[in-house]
C-alpha cells in the first residue's frame, strides 16, 4: 500500500476524530440549548469527515482494515492527532479557544486541500469546506462575545487562549508522510499558511479585546503519538465496544 | 368583564375546539387552558432536553463510527424539539428561563422513563425502538391537538421521531441477527425497557382525573390504557419478527379484543420513580443543574456583547 | 463447578473491586498528605482481598479463568457489585460518606464470614477483619471530623449521606446464591445484620451531630448486574489494558 | 554576636562536618546552611508528591491486579516519602503549608522529570527502572549528608526506593520477554525517559555554579557529570540484558576510562522544561494546586473539630 497516503490521511483525519470526540462528550451538557445544538453539530461534521478519510484511508491499505478499526482499534502510539484536539473541556472557555484555534488551521488546510492532485482527497475537502467555514465562523464569534463580554468572560477566554497557545506551533509541523505528499502535490504545504494562520488569530483576538500570547515554547509530539495523558481516557471510552466485541457488525 | 361575557367567550371557545379550529396564542382562553397546556408543553420540553442525557451517555462509546453520527444527530434533534417546544410554550407567556427554573426546582416534571440509566449499548435501540416509539403515539394524538403551536410542533416533531424510532428497532435488529453475546445483549434491554415504556403512557384510566378535561382539549384523543393497548399491539410483532421475546409471562394475543392481554404494571415502581425516587432522578437534575449553573458566565457574557454591539451601532446611527 | 459459590464469591468481593477501584482514582489528590496516603491504603487492603477472593473463585470454576480476566473481562451486566460502591467520587465528604457507609457493614459482614464452613472464605474474613477494622476507624473518625467541624463540613456531610442513603438497603438484598450459600452454612445471613447496622452507623451520625436520613425509597440493581451509568466509566478505564491486550503477561 | 563568635562559630561548624558529625536541628547553623536545606529538602519532598502524578495515571488501567496492588503501593510510598521530607524540612523552621504554598506559586522547584507523561503502560516500568534509579543514585550519596534528619530520612528512603527501582525493571523485563507488542511497547518506553532520566542529574559541572558549596556541606559527594556517568554505566548492561536498545547511537564502551561515552544532552530541552515549559508542567501544578484548593474545607474541619474535642476535656478536666 502506499504508506504515505495512508499516514497522511491518518494525519488529517485523527485530529477531526478526538476533536469530534471531546465535543460529543458535551452533548446535552452545554451552556445553552443553541449552543449545545451547535457543538454537536459541530462533532457530527467532524465525524461524517472522518468517516470518508477512513474510509479512503482502508481502501489504501487494501486489507482487511475498515472505517472502525482504524478509528478504535489503534494503540495510543498511533494515533497522529495534534495536542491541541485532545486537550480537555475544562469549561465553555476552553472548548471555544481549543474550537478556534483549530478551525482557523483547518479551514485554512481544506482551502488548499481542494487543489490536491488526488481527486477522493480534494472532493472531501470540498465537501468539508463549507461545514468548517461555518466552525469557523462560530468560533470566531463566540471568540468575540467571550473576549468583548463580561469582566469574566474575558479573563476565562484570555486564560484559555494563554493555555492553549503552546499546541498551536504543532499545527504546522509536517511528518515524513506530510513532505512526502507535499511534494507528490497530494498534500498541502502547511509551512506557507503559518504567517496567515497567527495573522488572523491575531485580528481577531484584538477584536475581541484580547491579547495575543507572547510565547516561546510550544508543546509538540502528537504528531508523533507521544500525547498528553488526556489521550489515553479518550480512547477507553472511544475504543471500549471495539475492544470488548471485536470483529461484531453493530 | 361581566360573568356573562366570560361564559360566552368560553362558549365561543369550546365551540371553536369543537369545530376542530385551531387556538392560536393572541386569541382569549381560559387561564386554565394557559396554565394546563404551559405545565404540559414545558414538560414536554423538558422530556427532550433530560431524553439527551441517557443516549448521551452513549456517545462516546458508540461501537461504530456510522453508529456514532446517527446517535449524535438523535440526540441533537431531541435539543432541536426541546427549543421548538419551549419556542411554542413560551408564546402562552412564560420564558425559557422560567420554565428551566421550574424543572430545576422540581416544580416542573419530565417524562419518567428518562430517570432510568443506559447501561448496554442495546439500550441505545430499546429506547429509539420503545421509548420512541411510545412517545410517537402519545404525540400522533396530539398532532391534531387544539393549541396551533403545539400542534404544529408536534407535526414537525412526530415526522423525526418515527425516523428515530425506525433508527431503534434497526438497532436492534442488527443485534438480535448478531452474535449470541449481542442477543442477549438486546433480549436484556428489552426485559428492562419494556415495562417502563409501558408506564410512559400514564396510570390507569380510572386513576386518571384529569382525562376528560384534556380529551375535551384535544389535549388527549385516546386514553392511557387505549394508547398502551395500541403500544403493546403494535410492538410485541416487532419484537418477534426479529426473534425477542416481551418479557411477560401473561402477554396473550385475545382473539375477542383483537389485542394482547398484558401482565399487571408495577405500580409501586411506577410512583416511586414519578415521585422522584427512580435510579437517575438526581443524576438527571444533577446534569441539567450544573450545565444550567456552569453555563451563566456564558449566558451572561452572550448578553452583555449583544447590548454592547447594539450600543455600537445607535452610536454610529447617531 | 459449583456456580452459587462462585457467584456468592462475586458478590463479596465485586464490592471491594469497585470501592477499590474508585478509591484509586483519589490517589494523589487528597485534601492532605494524609488522608491521601490513608486512602489509598484502604484501596490496597481492598485489592489484596478481591485477589483472594477471585484466585478462590478462579479454582472454583476450574477452567481458564483467573483472577484477572475475573476482574476485567466480563460485561458489565455480570458485575454484581451493589451501587452504593460505584458512586463517584463527588467531593471528601461523598467519598467518607460512602466508605462510611459500606465500612459498617463489610466490617459485621466479616465478622460473620469468619464463622464460615468454609475454610478458605473464613480464612480471608479472618486476614481481612482486620484491615476493615481500620477502615471502618478511618472512616467513622472523619464522619465525626466533618460532621462536628465547621459549617461547611457539616453541610457537605450531610448531604452526602442524604445522598447515598438511598443505596445502603440493596446492602442486605439477597441473591439466590446468597441463599443457598447461607443454608449451606457458607454465606452470612445479612438480613440478621440489618438492625445493627442501622443502629451503628445511627449512633455515629447522632455523635457527629448529623441527622439520620428518613427515606422510604431505596435503590437496587447492582446485585443483578444493572448499574448506574458511572459504572461503564470505571469498566473503561479497569478493563482497557486486558481488552487492548488480551491473553498477555504483566 | 560578634563578627569573631559568628566566625569561630562557623569554623566549627565547618569543622564539625569535616569530621563527618552531623548537624542537627537545634544545633547552630548558618542561615545560607539553613536556606539551602530548605530549599532543597522541599524540593526533594515536592518531587515525591508531584512524583505520584504520573503513576497514579496508571492506576485505574493497570493491566493485572497484582501490578495494580503494586503500584498503589509504590505510589503510596512517594506518599510516605513527602511526609518524612516535609517533616525533616520543618525541623528547619518552615510548616508544610508554606512548602506547599512555595510550590503552589511555582517559587519552589520539583524534579523536572516528573514533567513528562506516562503515556503507557510501559511508562510505569520505565519510570521504576529509570527515574527511580537514577533518583538512588542521587540519594545514596545523600545518606551521608551534614544533615542528621535529611540523611536519616535518605537511609529510608533509600530503601525503599531501591524496591520500586527492582520492580521498575521487573515490569520491563517482562515486556520485553512478552509479546512483540508488549517488547515494543518497552522499547518505546525507554526511547522515551532515557534522556529525560540523564537530564535528572542536572547540567554539566562547568554549568553548575553551586556544586562547590554542595560539596563542603556534604550535599554533594560527587559532580553531576560522575552521577550520571555511574548511571549511564549502571543503566546499560540493564537495557541488554532484557535485549533492549538504549536510544543512543553515540553511545559505546570506552575501555580507557572503563565507563561508556555517551552523546549530548539536548540542552534546549532541559531547561524549557525547567523553566516550567515542559510537556505536563501546567497540568501537574493544576493537579497539585486543586486537591490543595477542594480540600480546604476538610482540613478546615479538622482543625476545628479538634479544637472542639480539645475545649471538651479542658471542660472536662475543670
Amino acid at each position: 500500500m502506499n504508506t504515505n497516503l495512508y499516514n497522511y490521511l491518518l494525519g488529517i483525519a485523527d485530529n477531526s476524530l478526538i476533536l469530534g470526540q471531546r465535543l460529543g462528550e458535551l452533548c446535552g451538557h452545554g451552556p445553552s440549548l443553541e449552543t449545545d445544538i451547535a457543538l454537536t453539530n459541530i462533532s457530527l461534521d467532524l465525524f461524517g469527515q472522518v468517516r470518508s478519510y477512513y474510509q479512503y484511508a482502508a481502501k489504501v491499505a487494501g486489507d482487511n482494515r475498515d472505517e472502525d478499526t482504524i478509528a478504535m482499534m489503534r494503540p495510543e502510539r498511533e494515533y497522529v492527532s495534534v495536542l491541541l484536539v485532545e486537550q480537555p473541556n475544562t469549561d465553555f472557555g476552553y472548548v471555544i479557544a481549543r474550537q478556534f484555534l483549530f478551525d482557523v488551521y483547518h479551514y485554512m488546510f481544506l482551502t488548499e486541500l481542494q487543489n490536491s492532485k488526488d481527486e477522493t482527497l480534494a472532493a472531501i475537502a470540498k465537501k468539508s469546506i463549507k461545514e468548517v467555514s461555518y466552525h469557523v465562523r462560530f468560533s470566531s464569534d463566540w471568540i468575540k462575545r467571550l473576549g468583548d463580554g463580561t469582566e469574566e468572560s474575558h479573563a476565562r477566554i484570555q486564560n484559555a487562549i494563554n493555555d492553549l497557545w503552546t499546541y498551536t506551533d504543532e499545527l504546522f509541523h509536517q511528518t515524513e508522510a506530510d513532505k512526502e505528499m507535499i511534494n507528490e502535490g497530494v498534500g498541502v504545504d502547511t509551512s506557507k499558511l503559518k504567517e496567515q494562520y497567527y495573522k488572523h488569530i491575531s485580528e481577531v483576538l484584538n477584536e475581541a479585546t484580547l491579547e495575543v500570547p507572547d510565547l516561546k515554547y510550544f508543546q509538540k509530539g502528537g504528531k508523533q503519538g507521544v500525547h498528553t495523558e488526556h489521550m489515553g481516557y479518550i480512547l477507553t471510552e472511544l475504543q471500549y465496544m471495539q475492544r470488548a466485541y471485536p470483529n461484531m457488525s453493530w | 368583564m361581566s360573568e356573562a361575557q366570560i361564559k360566552s367567550l368560553e362558549e365561543e371557545f369550546e365551540a371553536r375546539i369543537a369545530r376542530d379550529e385551531k387556538i392560536e396564542p393572541k386569541d382569549w382562553m381560559p387561564e386554565k387552558y394557559r396554565k394546563t397546556h404551559i405545565r404540559q408543553m414545558s414538560q414536554h420540553a423538558h422530556s427532550e432536553i433530560v431524553g439527551m442525557l441517557p443516549e448521551g451517555n452513549w456517545i462516546s462509546r458508540a461501537p461504530s463510527l456510522r453508529r456514532k453520527v446517527a446517535l449524535l444527530a438523535k440526540v441533537q434533534d431531541e435539543g432541536g424539539h426541546g427549543l421548538y417546544l419551549y419556542s411554542a410554550t413560551e408564546t402562552l407567556g412564560i420564558t425559557r428561563d422560567e420554565m428551566f427554573q421550574q424543572l430545576h426546582s422540581g416544580k416542573a416534571k419530565y417524562s419518567s422513563i428518562f430517570n432510568y440509566p443506559a447501561v448496554t449499548w442495546a439500550d441505545i435501540g430499546a429506547i429509539g425502538w420503545l421509548v420512541d416509539g411510545a412517545a410517537i403515539i402519545n404525540q400522533v394524538a396530539l398532532c391534531g391537538t387544539s393549541f396551533g403551536p403545539y400542534a404544529r410542533a408536534m407535526v414537525r416533531i412526530c415526522k423525526e421521531e418515527s425516523f428515530h424510532q425506525r433508527q431503534g428497532y434497526e438497532i436492534t435488529l442488527k443485534l438480535a441477527q448478531g452474535t449470541p453475546e449481542q442477543k442477549a445483549m438486546a433480549q436484556d434491554a428489552l426485559n428492562r425497557w419494556w415495562w417502563p415504556s409501558l408506564m410512559m403512557f400514564g396510570p390507569k384510566d380510572d386513576e386518571s382525573p384529569n382525562t376528560a378535561q384534556s380529551m375535551k382539549w384535544k389535549l388527549k384523543r385516546k386514553t392511557n390504557d387505549e394508547l398502551r393497548q395500541q403500544f403493546v399491539d403494535q410492538t410485541v410483532p416487532q419484537a418477534e419478527l426479529i426473534g425477542l421475546t416481551i418479557p411477560d409471562p401473561e402477554l396473550k394475543w385475545n382473539e375477542e379484543k383483537q389485542g394482547y392481554d398484558f401482565g399487571e404494571i408495577d405500580w409501586d415502581e411506577f410512583w416511586q420513580v414519578v415521585k422522584g425516587h427512580g435510579p437517575c432522578n438526581k443524576e438527571r437534575m444533577k446534569a441539567r443543574v450544573s450545565a444550567w449553573e456552569n453555563g451563566e458566565w456564558v449566558r451572561d457574557a452572550a448578553i452583555v456583547y449583544a447590548e454592547k454591539q447594539q450600543d455600537k451601532k445607535l452610536n454610529k446611527a447617531v
